[in-house]
């Protein structure tokens, strides 16, 4: 909850002010297969959300913003990347 | 008064569902019936809810609902964030799509039902809507609605080709449905 | 040429509300990435405002200022003015906003900034319809295109105007650097981005910024069709510079149904 | 028929039913759902009209004003910030006596940026010669648009009509609704041909420039028009009846008001809630009543008189704020009751704003304290009540 | 330094004297001139500021909010239909809680179309939250922008401030100016250096979007600072009074009231014809007084409790009307008195609209009607006005 | 091509309060004669409306819908919706509104109208600043041009940026015909009202209607500077139809001079 | 002034409507010298005003509305048009 | 209180002269001073009119002028299309621009003036432009005001070179003016 004194300046708020993660938005999530990643960083720069992390020999990946929209996924050349279902380890959804 | 809350995703059908078991109500229910959406921002995705209120004079009250006799669970990830029990009248009812594990009421004196509408909805649609599922699922639970009048209602709202599917399916979750509201308590599986 | 290995780690745009797969969001996280910290972005309403400025979720790491729906390039000029009076330089100002904040209600206020040839990016990212409100018509709808007020039905056969011109509009007010890019070729959107950034004067950039539930289509095929419609030919990359028009050129077009199969919004025209 | 709409679609379904000619809106939440029903409508060949899909809501309303003064009948949907981005044709249309008829799904306005439902949007255009009718329900908001075009085309009225419906509330919840049939309502309201119009054999230049000398006679015309449409909504009222058999009171609707010791004033759905309240203290006897403005542009000075008058304290609920004097229905209450010579209390509230929900607690709170006040006036303490905000 | 300025460019040369450093403005009679003026200083090296030559009202206000936000002081000025293009705008401003300064060179608004002065245009927007301060002379204009950096820049206010100078019969009427030097101006109005502004190293979202939880908090706090505002216009007059030795009454500029059995309230420069016929009056004998409002929002309900309770009829001349109901300024005065116990008779007029001559001889009538009601009152007939339209 | 001795007998503005040898009534005046008595009018706040719809001086002979200054050509929508409803053929709806009113308050409304492809014709009659509120300068004012906002001191040089190509801007939007005119060539100007009176959908044509008081100059010259503006090459005659523009080519320029030294506004680029 | 009818219905009013002439306006009048004059129309044509009447053999001027801007006699390829000050025969003004 | 009213047409400068006429008064006359334009959307050419209001406190009256003591009419020919001696105050002045015959007074009381400033202005201007003659004239004739103090008027408010030449101007019609004023009704020819 704001503070008093920001109410009383208005609408005008510092930024970034993340109450939530979006990451329970999601049905499905990406998992990575570091065997097969190349690094080429497609999945880094398409990522809306910006989960990944560039590394030395892969990328690393941070679910707390994934919605599980599945570009990462959908673009990886190498197919070092499948989307699982939440929660489970089967890949349902991701099938449909 | 009865007065029921939904919750699902953005993009769900939680928002028609509502509707539906609305309109199933107030045009061949026999009810007077209102529903509304939770008036949200909510992109595809976000956990969202809808709402609809029964009643046997015209419902005049128009405040939100903050303690709904039952809830309505499309899709069981959203157990994790956000708390479906709030508010729940004591003796309400919990309807809850999932496949897995029963969810624990939160008091003795709720009853929390369990049915897999997923993969009913695969089933019967190839897809894994459940919204009209979950409706006739709730007809069925509760018995406040006959199997025809939520028929009908999804024959008007959905398109022709749509409505004969989800019809199919709403039968097949209306009957497990009647069964489980026979039920005490947690009873899954359909 | 932008280097995608030399862009920075950091995001400057980051839990947003968006949908799962949006296109708009991505096309604003990357140009962050070139524009860099000493930024402001001057927006308006549109999916974008909805998602990253409402609070308790504001997900810019960069001042942003809102501004309301008709006078976003206004406001441009004003915070330009602004800095410059406050010393401020090297600051860039960006005006964001979607198509319909661009070509329809926004369009004379864009044209009055880029008159005035004040200094600042402004890039409206289109996904071909107002969002926000629930996927109605605008003027950068494509011809065709079935929305929520180009409904299709025995009479409606979706939008019946073709797609404005945006480009073409404002390069005809003389500006110093224009362009369109898509989301689905970030090596040439980000170079229009850093050349456009560095042009004195007021520069244009318009995104194509696939939607999933605007267009009706799995949201991982956002980069895709992105890509889909420029090979397609539904969508041209092209720089309007020193008052030249180049237009990429496609080689071989694929069929243009690759491009309208997966999208709802096109289902009638192929039924 | 009976159906289940929600307000939007039922305000879409009136101006089918009234067989406009002439659409032109922008998209705005949370009004875009009225046109783009209309839309469906004309795409699936049940409505014959143009829609004239414009770039702004400052156009929409100039292509309505447009379409208007050929003599046909027209229609347009807005909100909030659309509403505002019209203001300059508001008074526009109104001054030139052009028969329109709006929708407007009440939002609070921007900044902060809202969707959600107060009355800031349209009380803020209560000067612009437009007449206001507030809707309780989507049965409502159906038979006031239909009402509206007949008002708004009174030969004696010339103005333009909005129809104001909370947003979501309303515009977004659905509910039974009776949709009349196409020959009833064709006996109701007849086509739409005015005295004149652009016509090329007797030309006519619409909305003339003039000076001092005249203006103020155009503007006098204007407000004793709109203080005629009083009578007219009341009548065009009587007349639905009769076609119809439904009816919500004219200008005001009292609620229990002749011999209640509190009267709530408000305006739209929140009537609804308020009247569960009512009951409930009704039964456990206490003399509250409820009285909704229906008319909030003419304003009822008489009907409110009649019917305040005998209340102790008078409680309005503003869904808005005159920032820097107060709630804008208790300001123009007080004004209309201030002839009287015995009167209430008048005290406001203001909540609602920004679509907080107004909750059936805190309406029997605000009747609470007021019926306090009673009590201790009877006892001659003369309490004072102070208004209260919902923060 | 004594000067001979007309209203419009007494306004320059104060926006000039307080080192204003953006203006944005589009032309509109009879506004056009204060920029004319502004920009030919910035053309002639005299005043430092960048001018942003917009393409429309909406845009004006917009651009000036942009610069606002920087923490530069600005400025923008207009009329009528200019002012109604804003309207969007003109909430959106104050709802962001920037301290702008906006000239109004008041104008009557379309249709039927008129140059001329009335206030319809700004009183039609005083639920905006802008504070509203209404001048006489063209002195008072140019003390008055300066008062009104002061006034919108107060931590506890933060709220945009109208400047509203009759048109014409203030903006293009020349008088004698007593035109401040700059230390002076200086010493009374430091530069604008704002708590927070767009600033890359301490982001900030200007104007966020919000819900039904904050919503009407910002609101409320909005509200209060408006009502706050009433005690700083008055601490920043006397702080005014203190370095230029001229003041104006504050929120309300009463002359011969105290004793006074009628009272007419006018806002802007009527005001100075009224002042004759007052004197002419009380030469005759008559106990006739006269209210100028100053601050129309906020709203000074107290001091005009105080100034008018006094009185037997207080006649309230509007040069505007809220069609459908009366003149603005008689609502919401009567408002304001309502919970006197001995309250006055309160009786609107309507005059003055699009530009119409207010002669002494009407206000002479206007108060010698009232004085007639007061003598029957005295004799307990108790006659009733009713509200008189200058047609 | 219109021949001038078939032109009608018939005035359809007469008596305006227009100055004497305003350069915009005769542009009117003449276009009128073309478009004949089945026309109507839709006009906004300008010198035009200001001269001919004051009552009690009313001046047009055909109907005139006047309307708000942002909106002209929203307006115009309005009204070709409400005749064809109405079943009114045969009759031309003409928005006329001045340079200000069409390249900048009102570019929006017109942008919108083009891209509907409405049918109708608009006239910017193009007098190069704000001359009814008292000449201040507009986007289609003349880069060095003197006027009430772009002063002329010891810091500012007149107008600082170059007119709006608003005909370039219009034909980026596919517009079935648009054109440049000038009151000094009167065949060429009626031909080009005449063709885009027949086209199909949406036309355009700004006509160089100098303003004696606005520009500084003795009203006998208005014809001869309109003449002068196209001789010296600083007013173009142009044609964009079926997407392609043609301009006329002046064969031996005359020295600019002769154009500028009549006039007040330029006094200073010849001091 | 107008009919109370025409108030009630608005500022929609019959047009033309002219209360006046603008011929006072004028301060120098234009003379046509019907010798001179070859009938080639381009006052006719140019004046803003509509003041001239085609004719069989010349053009005819009526100066109802004329307000002596002196474009027809500027343009007037045959000198068949002269100014002169409005009131008396001589042209002292147009020698300006 | 003097009230003045000034005919003209659009662009002849009525207005600047009872501009510079107030001006004169306030800041270098002594007076307090008001002046206006017709508050008109005239053009040029047509009949205009501008006020201006002296007195010896301030002044507050903000209504229009409706009774003129002096009436200055720039342009004769406007004696044909306006009523100039409208309202004008009995024993008041009106001074005509004309070089032609007197105008009769309406009534005996008024006293009428005539001179020939557009004689004058075309000597010393080069171009008929009069307003500031007639400026100077209502001082010299009226004697409320010192040639000085119009002169100071004029530089002030004309760009230099342009004053110069209006002073040489002012000071000829003013002395003309005397005289003028010091006979008992109509003189002329300056
Ligand atoms: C004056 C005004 N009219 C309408 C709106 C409602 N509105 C908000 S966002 C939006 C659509 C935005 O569309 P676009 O600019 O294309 O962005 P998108 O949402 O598609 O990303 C609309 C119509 C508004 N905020 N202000
Ligand atoms: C919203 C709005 N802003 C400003 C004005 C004032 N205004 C009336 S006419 C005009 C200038 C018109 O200029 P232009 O369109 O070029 O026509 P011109 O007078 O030059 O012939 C302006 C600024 C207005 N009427 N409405
Ligand atoms: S796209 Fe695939 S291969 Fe490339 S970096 Fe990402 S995971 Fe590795
Ligand atoms: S699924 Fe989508 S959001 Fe998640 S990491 Fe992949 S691209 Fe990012
Ligand atoms: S609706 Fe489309 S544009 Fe809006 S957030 Fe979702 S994907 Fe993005
Ligand atoms: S100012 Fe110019 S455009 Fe206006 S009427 Fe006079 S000449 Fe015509
Ligand atoms: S321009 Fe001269 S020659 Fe030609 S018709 Fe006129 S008067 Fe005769
Ligand atoms: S002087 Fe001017 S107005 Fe008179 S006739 Fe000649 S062109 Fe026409
Ligand atoms: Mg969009
Ligand atoms: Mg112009």
């Amino acid at each position: 909850m704001l503070a008093e004194s920001d109410l009383r300046k208005g609408p005008n708020l510092a930024t970034p002010l993340l109450s939530t993660t979006t990451g329970s938005w999601r049905l499905v999530r990406p998992v990575l297969n570091t065997e097969r990643c190349n690094n080429c960083l497609i999945c880094w720069l398409f990522c809306p959300e910006g989960c990944f992390t560039r590394g030395e020999r892969v990328v690393s990946l941070d679910l707390d913003f994934c919605k599980g929209c599945g570009i990462c996924v959908a673009e990886c050349p190498r197919e070092a990347l499948a989307l699982v279902e939440e929660g489970i380890s089967d890949a349902r959804l991701s099938e449909r | 008064m009865l007065q029921i809350r939904w919750h699902g995703r953005g993009g769900q059908g939680a928002v028609t569902a509502a509707r539906i078991f609305g309109l199933a109500a107030a045009v061949y229910g026999g009810w007077y019936a209102q529903s509304f959406p939770s008036f949200g921002t909510e992109r595809r995705g976000a956990p969202v809810t809808a709402f609809t209120r029964l009643d046997d004079r015209p419902i005049r009250d128009r405040s939100q609902i903050y303690s709904p006799d039952y809830v309505v669970v499309l899709d069981a990830t959203l157990l994790e964030s956000t708390d479906i029990f709030t508010g729940l009248k004591p003796g309400g009812i919990v309807l809850i799509n999932t496949g897995r594990e029963p969810v624990m009421a939160r008091s003795p004196e709720t009853r929390v039902y369990i049915l897999d509408a997923t993969r009913l909805a695969l089933e019967v649609l190839d897809t894994p809507i459940v919204n009209t599922a979950m409706v006739a699922a709730l007809a069925g639970t509760t018995g406040i609605l006959s199997l025809e009048a939520v028929e009908k209602a999804i024959a008007a709202v959905l398109s022709r080709d749509l409505a004969t599917r989800n019809i199919a399916l709403a039968r097949r979750a209306y009957d497990l449905a009647k069964v489980l509201g026979s039920k005490e308590a947690i009873a899954c599986d359909g | 040429m932008v280097k995608i290995k030399d862009l920075p780690d950091a995001e400057f745009v980051q839990g947003s509300y968006a949908c799962a797969g949006c296109g708009g969001i991505l096309a604003v996280r990357l140009a962050l990435k070139v524009l860099g910290p000493e930024t402001v972005i001057v927006t308006t309403p549109s999916c974008l405002l909805g998602v990253t400025t409402f609070y308790p979720q504001l997900a810019f790491k960069v001042p942003c200022v809102n501004v309301t729906f008709p006078s976003t390039a206004a406001a441009v000029s004003g915070v330009v003015a602004g800095l410059r009076r406050r010393g401020k330089k090297g600051v860039k100002v960006v005006g964001l906003a979607g198509d319909g904040g661009t070509v329809d209600i926004g369009l004379q206020a864009l044209s009055g900034a880029v008159e005035r040839g004040d200094n600042f990016l402004f890039i409206c990212y289109d996904n071909e319809a107002y969002m926000n409100t629930g996927v109605q018509r605008s003027g950068a709808t494509p011809l065709g295109a079935r929305t929520t007020t180009t409904p299709v039905g025995s009479l409606g056969r979706g939008e019946e105007r073709p797609k404005k011109d945006m480009l073409g509009i404002v390069a005809a007010h003389n500006i110093p650097y224009a362009a369109t890019a898509s989301i689905g070729y970030p090596q040439d959107y980000l170079s229009k981005v850093q050349k456009a950034m560095q042009v004195e004067g007021p520069a244009y950039i318009q995104v194509l910024s696939p939607c999933p539930p605007g267009w009706g289509y799995r949201s991982d095929l956002t980069v895709k069709l992105a890509r889909l419609a420029v090979q397609t030919g539904q969508w041209t990359l092209a720089e309007y510079e020193n008052g030249r028009l180049t237009v990429k050129e496609i080689a071989n077009p694929r069929p243009l149904r690759e491009y309208l199969a997966p999208q709802m919004r096109f289902a009638h025209l192929l039924a | 028929m009976r159906a289940y709409l929600n307000g939007n679609e039922a305000v879409a379904a009136a101006v089918k039913l009234a067989r406009t000619e002439v659409v032109a809106a922008y998209p705005i939440t949370p009004q875009s759902t009225i046109v783009e029903k209309i839309a469906e409508y004309i795409a699936d060949g049940s409505m014959e009209a143009d829609y004239i899909r414009v770039e702004s809501e400052h156009a929409a309303l100039a292509a309505c004003y447009g379409a208007a003064v050929t003599g046909t009948r027209v229609f347009t949907a807005t909100s909030s910030q659309g509403l505002a981005y019209m203001f300059e044709m508001l008074h526009y249309v109104s001054g030139c006596r052009v028969p329109l008829v709006m929708a407007v799904a009440n939002r609070g306005l921007a900044a902060p940026w809202t969707i959600w439902a107060d009355h800031q949007d349209a009380v803020a255009c209560r000067d612009t010669g437009w007449i206001q009718l507030y809707v309780e329900t989507a049965q409502e908001a159906l038979d006031t648009c239909l009402q509206a075009y007949k008002i708004a085309a009174h030969p004696e009225v010339l103005a333009p009509v909005m129809v104001c419906l909370d947003g979501y509330v309303l515009s977004h919840t659905e509910e039974i609704v009776e949709v009349p049939d196409q020959e009833t309502v064709d006996r109701f309201l007849p086509p739409y041909r005015p005295e004149y119009s652009v016509d090329t054999r007797r030309p006519y230049v619409f909305g003339v420039g003039t000076g001092p000398d005249l203006y103020p006679a155009f503007k006098y015309n204007q407000q004793q028009a709109m203080l005629k449409a009083k009578e007219v909504i009341k009548e065009v009222e009587r007349d639905f009846q009769a076609h119809f058999q439904r009816s919500y009171g004219g200008l005001v609707d009292p609620y229990y008001c002749h011999d209640a010791a509190v009267v709530l004033v408000v305006m739209g759905a929140t009537a609804g809630t308020a009247r569960e309240v009512v009951d409930e203290l009704r039964r456990q006897g206490e003399a509250v009543g409820l009285l909704r403005l229906r008319s909030f542009r003419p304003f009822p000075v008489e009907d409110l008189r009649a019917a305040l008058s005998g209340a102790g304290v008078v409680a309005v609920l503003d869904r808005d704020c005159s920032f820097g004097y107060e709630g804008v229905l208790a300001t123009e209450i007080k004004a209309a009751l201030y002839d009287l010579r015995e009167k209430p209390l008048v005290t406001g509230f203001t909540g609602g704003l920004g679509g907080r929900d107004i909750r059936r607690e805190e309406l029997a709170g605000i009747f609470h304290r007021c019926l306090e006040v009673v009590r201790c006036q009877d006892e001659g303490t003369g309490a004072v009540l102070n208004g209260y905000w919902q923060k």
